[in-house]
């Protein structure tokens, strides 16, 4: 039998792994997607103080801390049963915002941007950040680097430090902001609104302007019909600090939601012996393997499926996107995978707005920041959405407030599955009968994988996209014929 | 690991035999040429054993390498530090090597001594060895500090020891400044009638020494007073006393003694008559007392009870009584102290079995011997508690709270004296019949058995046995209205009742109820007894583990006049040679800080007993005084930053003697046997 | 000799209390097992929880601290702060895995050879009792096992 | 001094088991990424670039100039590729605090790694009934698939590698990676001189107190205090107040960012010059301030340090000198 192993990398750097098994005809037999690292924070979790775990559980993913460390928060607060003061969480969610627009940003101009601006068929070498400066003009990268520049600086002012925070505390925070931060805080606020709706426009010129790409994304091969999840607030408006878990099935029918306390009820992780990341799926649909439809209970958790599981983003500027969107597309739910990118830009967007909303509120500086827990120290969940996925925290300590038990369901997992499915459909819609379009299979993978946004810091270590792979075709006599290379 | 990375030196190994002390266990012969191969990489270039390396031909085989094979660093494995340190790094000097490069790791005390497996002596003999190589490759070249002795010497305690160090060192030509407790020097001898075996008069040979302390130019007599705390080290203590008030002013009193007569107060005497007797509550505890100022006792004095009286001051034809003195707090700056602050009686109520408290005719030696002085309060008439009646026999009972687990195991070494002399003028005072109650008969020094050998003739009875009990429950027909002694006599066998008019318990010396305030307040340690201790049993007697500061007397250890005597006189030679020096120099033992990596967290701020540790809160950085720092090398183990460090002590020397120890910088461990 | 297990334990004395105290065993003969070597500091303040830690890591099957009997501190009261870094070590190796007996804090004063001797017999009974150490970092423990050791299936 | 094509020393970074922070500080410098691209030929860096590795096995030893390599050992291909980058390099440096001293995640060396692989697959919403375990071998009816083993233990760069400098910080601070990357261009242009080998570099020679602006006292501590139960004296030194601070211990260059924002030091700069255990010196200097002689007392002032293993070794475990608890040792669960 045939066997192609796609490697980032190598497959000894292994940061996923793909293997590619043709049949005896040279048809796709199956694929397999490894994750091969697990570096076990649900057990040296236990026995630290409960209070430490919002700070360790940041070096899951030096990409995401933020979200970590938000949830992490939430779970502690909920651990003392103490309910931070509504400063604490304005500043908390303020914080977040400010990461949301940072890490969007980076993900659309650094990996997403090159499929589009620079074309999928453009040389390997102009295929990067650098390719788009070229292309789009100097002063985009300068705005990419300034846009990355005022996000980090938010999170230092209130999250203490660029990258893992650590201000967060059960009942709040450590500090608060002063007025000039707030009214510097509120200027790149703006600033951050204004670049959203370019990079919207941008969007909208180079890609919804050329038919080509609108049918390379309306393309069955990246469509998938799963569920959907994601948070909404008390208005099903999108949400990504707070609020409850929306579940839509693959026709648009919300099954329900649930508050952090329930998600039990809700998720399950599914263990294959070959991998060592798990297989979240809806418990109540249960696990049928790699598959779509109403009757798997493969669910996604990403941008689109953040719109897809809402009715509607919570400011004005990114809901009449949120509707431009879904009446391009043809009515909710999407199912397309490449509308994910589109999806990220009106997160953006409202993360920008949302910035502002917090960085405006009267009681942003209060330093009213902290309640001192007076309970004893029980069990607690916090759920925030990160950038690439719901993300679950999950503790139980004794009377001490040390950690007895931790599970965590970490954002990218979430999407693990559905992963899996687009490089089985890349694949198989690109290989028949042992001819391998060998271009086309690297591009289309790739393109499939960065959809998602993956980021396996959340379960492994590697960065979000960053899958620059390598494509090595064995013969029956697992002899490579050709190797290919492909950049981000 | 650190053995990788320590620098190559030329390290001479020498393995003493201590003639049989260490070899007859040790195989010191396979120590030495185990050294020599196993620890060729680490340095060591030549190692030998011999007989005696303290010897001055083990010293010169030393020297010789020094010289001949260029050795940077030598190890000398025999006896413990503290006897031969000094030795062989004055050897290394004389050849020219710091003595600060030599290292001497005991493998007698910690090994021969100590254990019988020569197997196993020899492989710990090899792992100390390799210990001291490792270590002794990171010792720096130090030079020993140099402070100055201030001329200046203190003594504590006005009793017969203190009084003749004082003597010794005025006499010298220094002075000294002698602190006391009590209104007047003196101490226990003072209370005295004679003394044994020669039977003169104690007040005869003592009161001379108290006059001329008294007047002597170079003395500064500080008496009721008490030393409250000590600070610095040897050759630089400051050391401050409390005067407690006298109520009379020195400068004016002239010591007639009429306000104690006029005095309407009278005070049972605990003290100077061991409650026998009475004084005013104005007074000298006894007449030639030194100074003979008096000192008003404000417990019981009438006018600070109740506000009137004042019969001394309309008295005293000076006008010295003043009601107002406050206590007062004295600094003093002295080179050397000597402390001679002596014992307490043992208090004989504790022996609740043998009465004394409860049957009245039972009396403690301190009675007997006020009892028996002229000068006493029964005008040393030896009689009962009634004060007329003569008693017609007299048991006198040893080691009373000595030699018995149940008090103190040790001997008080007077008691068999002293009980003999009781004996003596018992027999010549009034012809009663004597018992002598004693376990062993303890009669060492000079001319003492003799005097054992005449109370034998003198028909006193010795029966040998710890007495039982003591009580006035009679039995037996004459018995009535008695004292009987029950004893077993160890000679015959025989369970004895003796009843007789009088017991004398003669009560053992214990060291000062407040011995362990003392032994703080003066950086010393008490032994277990709470006797303090001495910097060795035999060779040192009279200095103490902390440089300057010197024993003498009873707060040794028990022992009679004439060897506290001789421990004053001890004491008071060792002062002066450390004054003739002048200067003295210390063990370069010192911890320093970092000031570029010290990050001013100040953790080790307030872990120095001896404030050497300053703040400089500009630089926000600690420094350490030197002057100050004693070399415990606390606030080394204690920063966080590593920025303290320690020299003799360093981290690099006790890991790396920590590896040696651990026999880590030998390849193949099979080495060892 | 017998094929019983014989410790290595390393002990950390006091130059003024404990390490006369052994110096005064040796000169009363008084006799304990050869299984003990000693390191001479000047106080037990001096003690940094490193050094029995490395003691341990390098090989040793156990660690004795001694010093000066509470409030006879040759420095004053620097032996307390040895019992706290003390305490607190020993509730740290107990978290390593290693049992607390193998680390023992006694006073010793100057006077007291017989006790150190009684107290390094008792220790070293104990640690035979707890069987070897041998920490892997050690010479004689087994460092490479991790380089060739695989997840059991 | 090996030069490429284009003459310029070739440069690369890598990530082993790590989360990816040290390459957002690195992002993080903004504009002196291009310092780097001017200066270097970047060969290997996997977020940055499309990464070849059979280029890199094919490169000639040591033609690498300087290699940041973050992320600790935490299986055998951590390791091999430690140990390749360390044949292509000249200077290898340990990046960030997991290549130092194992970082948070090492605390997993207080577990065996059974213990972890137990736990991860049999958590509360994992649905595993027939207790699956991932198997680095396993044969699935197409063919054998791989995944690299887990060590026992974590281990630091060094514990597998030379390393020629080690450059501290969860993540290091972008202004301490700006700073050395402008030497290493100075070095480029002989306008300066490496420091010696085996050197920390990117941080100060003290400890994060020098650089925090808190007042302090000295220290007696008669309660220890969990953050969360003490509102905290902004302007006042945070362990003075009770609550752990790893600050006096823990290297100095990041500008004590931490308790600047109210929350004591977690100590991700690792131990200061020459101090052999971080966990050893920092129990020392809290032990030494506690303010009691009474044993008793003492250890109920101790029980306010619950996990003191996870509080004295939070960054430093894999580093440490005892390294790993003996059930990780021996992955034999406790």
């Amino acid at each position: 039998m045939e066997r192609i192993t796609i490697d980032p990398i190598t497959r000894l750097e292994g940061h996923g792994k793909i293997e590619i098994f043709l049949d005896e005809k040279g048809n796709v037999a199956n694929t397999y997607f490894q994750i091969p690292e697990l570096r076990g924070f649900e057990r040296f979790c236990v026995g630290r103080q409960v209070e430490e775990i919002p700070i360790l559980t940041n070096r899951i993913c030096g990409v995401c801390p933020e979200a970590h460390h938000m949830a992490g928060a939430k779970a502690v607060d909920a651990v003392y049963h103490v309910d931070p003061p509504r400063t604490a969480k304005l500043l908390r969610e303020l914080l977040y915002s400010a990461f949301y627009v940072t890490d969007h940003t980076t993900h659309f101009y650094a990996l997403a941007g090159p499929d589009f601006v620079m074309g999928p068929d453009a040389p390997v070498a102009e295929r990067n950040i650098l390719g788009v400066i070229h292309k789009v003009g100097l002063e985009i990268g300068g705005q990419v680097i300034q846009c990355r520049k005022y996000g980090h600086t938010v999170v230092e002012m209130i999250g203490g430090r660029k990258v893992h925070p650590c201000t967060s505390i059960p009942g709040g925070l450590t500090k608060g902001i002063t007025e000039d931060q707030r009214q510097e805080i509120e200027k790149m606020g703006r600033w951050a609104i204004e670049f959203a709706q370019f990079s919207l426009k941008l969007f909208n010129d180079i890609v919804l302007g050329n038919q080509a790409y609108v049918d390379l994304i309306l393309g069955d091969i990246y469509t998938h019909r799963t569920h959907y999840i994601g948070m909404v607030d008390e208005n099903n408006k999108t949400n990504f600090y707070d609020g409850k878990i929306s579940v839509v099935d693959p026709d648009g029918k919300r099954l329900g939601k649930y508050a952090p306390s329930e998600y039990t009820d809700w998720i399950a992780e599914h263990v294959e012996p070959w991998s060592y990341l798990k297989y979240p799926y809806l418990k109540k649909v249960g696990w049928k393997g790699f598959v779509d439809g109403k009757d798997s209970g493969v669910y996604c958790a990403t941008p689109l499926s953040r719109l897809n599981a809402s009715d509607g983003m919570a400011t004005p500027l990114a809901q009449a996107e949120y509707e431009k969107f879904f009446s391009t597309l043809g009515g909710k739910p999407v199912h397309q995978r490449l509308a994910t990118h589109w999806a990220r830009l009106i997160e953006l967007l409202y993360a920008a707005e949302h910035w502002v909303e917090l960085a405006t509120d009267p009681e942003i500086t209060s330093d009213n920041f902290r309640t001192v827990p007076t309970e004893k120290p029980t069990e607690g969940v916090g759920i925030v959405e990160a950038p690439r996925g719901t993300l679950t925290h999950h503790y139980w300590t004794d009377e001490r407030g040390i950690a007895t038990r931790v599970n965590l369901v970490v954002g990218t997992t979430n999407n693990y599955a559905p992963i899996s499915m687009s490089i089985k459909k890349a694949a198989q819609s690109l290989i028949k009968e042992g001819t391998v379009i060998t271009e086309g299979l690297l591009n289309m993978v790739e393109m499939a994988f960065r959809a998602y946004d993956p980021c396996f810091g959340c379960a492994t270590h590697s960065l979000p996209g960053q899958m620059p792979l390598q494509v090595t075709i064995y013969d029956a006599q697992r002899n490579p014929i050709e190797v290919l290379k492909q950049a981000c | 690991m650190e053995t990788n990375q320590t620098p190559q030196q030329r390290i001479g190994v020498y393995v003493c035999h201590c003639g049989s002390n260490i070899a007859g266990v040790v195989d010191v012969e396979d120590v030495a040429k185990w050294a020599a191969e196993k620890l060729g990489h680490r340095g060591v270039v030549i190692a030998r054993d011999y007989k005696f390396m303290c010897s001055s031909l083990g010293q010169e085989l030393i020297e010789k390498d020094i010289k001949e094979l260029g050795l940077t660093r030598v190890v000398v494995a025999a006896c413990s530090p503290h006897l031969h340190e000094q030795t062989f790094r004055t050897a290394c000097k004389r050849a020219g090597l710091n003595p600060y490069l030599c290292e001497l790791v005991s493998i007698r005390e910690q090994d021969s001594w100590v254990h019988t497996d020569r197997a196993a002596a020899t492989v710990k003999a090899k792992a100390i060895v390799s210990g001291g190589v490792e270590r002794v490759t990171f010792h720096e070249a130090l030079e020993p500090l140099r402070v100055p002795i201030h001329p200046d010497s203190l003594v504590v305690g006005g009793g017969i020891a203190g009084i003749q160090a004082a003597l010794e060192i005025a006499d010298a030509g220094y002075h000294v400044f002698l602190v006391e407790r009590e209104p007047s020097i003196g101490g226990h001898m003072a209370q005295f009638d004679k003394t044994f075996p020669t039977l003169d008069c104690a007040a005869c040979i003592l009161t001379p020494k108290m006059v001329s302390v008294g007047f002597h130019p170079n003395i500064t007599m500080l008496t009721w007073a008490e030393v409250t705390h000590v600070e610095g080290f040897v050759g630089n203590f400051t050391v401050t006393v409390k005067q407690k008030p006298r109520s009379v002013s020195t400068s004016l009193c002239t010591g007639c003694g009429i306000c104690q007569e006029k005095c309407p107060k009278k005070v049972v005497d605990e003290v100077y008559e061991a409650g026998l007797g009475f004084r005013k509550a104005i007074y000298t505890p006894f007449p030639q007392a030194v100074p003979k100022y008096p000192v008003i006792d404000r417990e019981n004095c009438t006018f600070y009870l109740k506000g009137t009286c004042k019969a001394c001051e309309k008295f005293c034809p000076t006008g010295a009584i003043d009601f107002n003195q406050k206590e007062e707090f004295i600094q003093l700056q002295v080179g050397n102290i000597i402390l001679a602050t002596g014992y307490d009686l043992f208090d004989a109520r504790r022996i609740s079995e043998y009465g004394f408290g409860r049957l009245a005719n039972v009396f403690t030696s301190l009675e007997f011997e006020r009892m028996t002085n002229a000068a006493g309060p029964t005008n040393g008439n030896i009689v009962l508690r009634d004060g007329v009646t003569v008693p017609k026999s007299v048991a006198i009972v040893h080691c009373v709270g000595s030699r018995n687990k149940n008090y103190n195991n040790y001997c008080s070494s007077i008691c068999c004296m002293q009980s003999l002399k009781f004996a003596h003028l018992v027999e010549e005072r009034t012809g009663a019949e004597v018992y002598n109650f004693y376990i062993d008969m303890r009669t060492p020094a000079k001319a003492y058995d003799e005097f054992y050998q005449r109370l034998l003739e003198e028909g006193t009875h010795f029966v040998r046995g710890r007495v039982a009990e003591i009580t006035d429950a009679a039995r037996r027909p004459g018995e009535e209205g008695k004292l009987i002694i029950q004893a077993e006599d160890t000679l015959i066998g025989k369970q004895r009742r003796i009843p007789v008019d009088m017991v004398v318990l003669s009560a053992a010396l214990e060291p000062r109820h407040d011995h362990k305030e003392t032994a703080h307040l003066f950086g010393l340690s008490c032994s277990s007894d709470g006797w303090m201790i001495e910097r060795h049993p035999k060779l040192d007697p009279v200095a103490t583990m902390t440089e300057g500061i010197f024993i003498a007397g009873c707060v040794q250890g028990p022992k009679d006049i004439p060897a506290s005597v001789s421990q004053g006189a001890a004491a008071a030679a060792r002062v002066l040679g450390k004054i003739q020096q002048k200067e003295i120099a210390l063990e370069p033992i010192r911890a320093t800080v970092d000031q570029d990596r010290c990050s001013g967290c100040r953790i080790c701020n307030n872990l120095c007993p001896f404030n050497a540790i300053i703040f400089h809160a500009d630089r926000m950085v600690s420094e350490i005084n030197p002057a100050l720092c004693q070399g415990c090398g606390t606030c080394v183990a204690a920063c966080p930053a590593g920025a303290i460090s320690g020299t003799g002590f360093s981290n690099e020397q006790i890991l790396a003697q920590l590896d040696g120890l651990l026999l880590h910088n030998i390849q193949q461990l099979s080495a060892i046997p | 000799m017998s094929e019983q297990f014989e410790p290595v334990i390393i002990g950390f004395t006091c130059n003024w209390c404990s390490y006369r105290a052994a110096d005064l065993a040796g000169t009363s003969r008084i006799k304990y097992p050869p299984n003990v070597r000693l390191i001479r500091l000047m106080c037990s303040g001096r003690l940094d929880p490193t050094f029995v830690i490395k003691a341990l890591a390098g090989g040793a099957d156990g660690v004795l601290i001694t010093g000066c009997h509470p409030g006879e501190c040759h420095y004053l009261d620097q032996n307390y702060k040895a019992m706290r870094r003390y305490l607190l070590l020993r509730r740290t190796l107990v978290q390593m895995g290693i049992e607390p007996q193998r680390v023992k804090l006694v006073w010793a004063s100057a006077a007291e050879g017989a006790r150190l001797a009684s107290e390094i017999t008792k220790l070293v009974e104990e640690i035979r009792l707890l069987g070897p150490l041998n920490w892997p970092t050690s010479t004689n423990g087994k460092v490479e096992l991790i380089e060739s050791m695989e997840v059991p299936a | 001094m090996t030069a490429s094509s284009n003459g310029k020393p070739k440069f690369a970074m890598y990530w082993a088991s790590s989360c990816g922070g040290c390459e957002i500080a690195v992002l993080n410098i903004h504009e002196k990424i291009l310092d780097v691209d001017a200066n270097f030929e970047v060969v290997f860096w996997p977020v940055a670039m499309d990464a070849k590795y059979k280029d890199v096995e094919a490169m000639p030893d040591g033609s690498i100039l300087l290699t940041l390599f973050n992320g600790a050992i935490r299986n055998d291909e951590n390791a091999h590729m430690a140990q390749l980058l360390r044949r292509k390099s000249q200077i290898l440096v340990a990046f960030g605090s997991c290549a130092n001293e194992g970082c948070m995640p090492a605390l997993a060396n207080l577990s065996s790694v059974q213990e972890i692989i137990d736990t991860a697959y049999s958590t509360i919403t994992t649905d595993n009934p027939q207790g699956i375990r991932p198997q680095p071998n396993y044969t699935v009816p197409e063919g054998d698939l791989h995944i690299p083993t887990l060590y026992p233990i974590v281990r630091t760069l060094d514990q597998v590698v030379k390393v020629d400098y080690y450059m501290p910080g969860c993540p290091p601070e972008s202004h301490q990676i700006a700073a050395v990357i402008d030497l290493v261009v100075k070095v480029l242009h002989g306008e300066a001189q490496l420091p010696p080998s085996g050197s920390v570099i990117g941080a100060g020679n003290s400890t994060v107190c020098d650089e925090c602006t808190r007042q302090r006292d000295v220290k007696t501590i008669k309660e220890f205090k969990r953050i969360q139960h003490v509102m905290l004296d902004t302007q006042v030194c945070i362990l003075e107040q009770g609550v752990l601070c790893s600050g006096p211990a823990t290297r100095s260059g990041c500008k004590a960012l931490c308790p600047a924002a109210g929350s004591p030091c977690i100590g991700c700069y690792g131990p200061a010059e020459g101090v052999l255990d971080y966990g050893a010196r920092l129990i020392s200097a809290v032990a030494s301030v506690i303010d009691s002689n009474d044993p008793a007392e003492i250890d109920r002032i101790l029980d306010g340090i619950p996990d003191p293993a996870g509080m004295f070794y939070r960054f430093n475990l894999a580093g440490s000198v005892l390294r790993a608890s003996k059930s990780a040792w021996l992955n034999k669960p406790s």
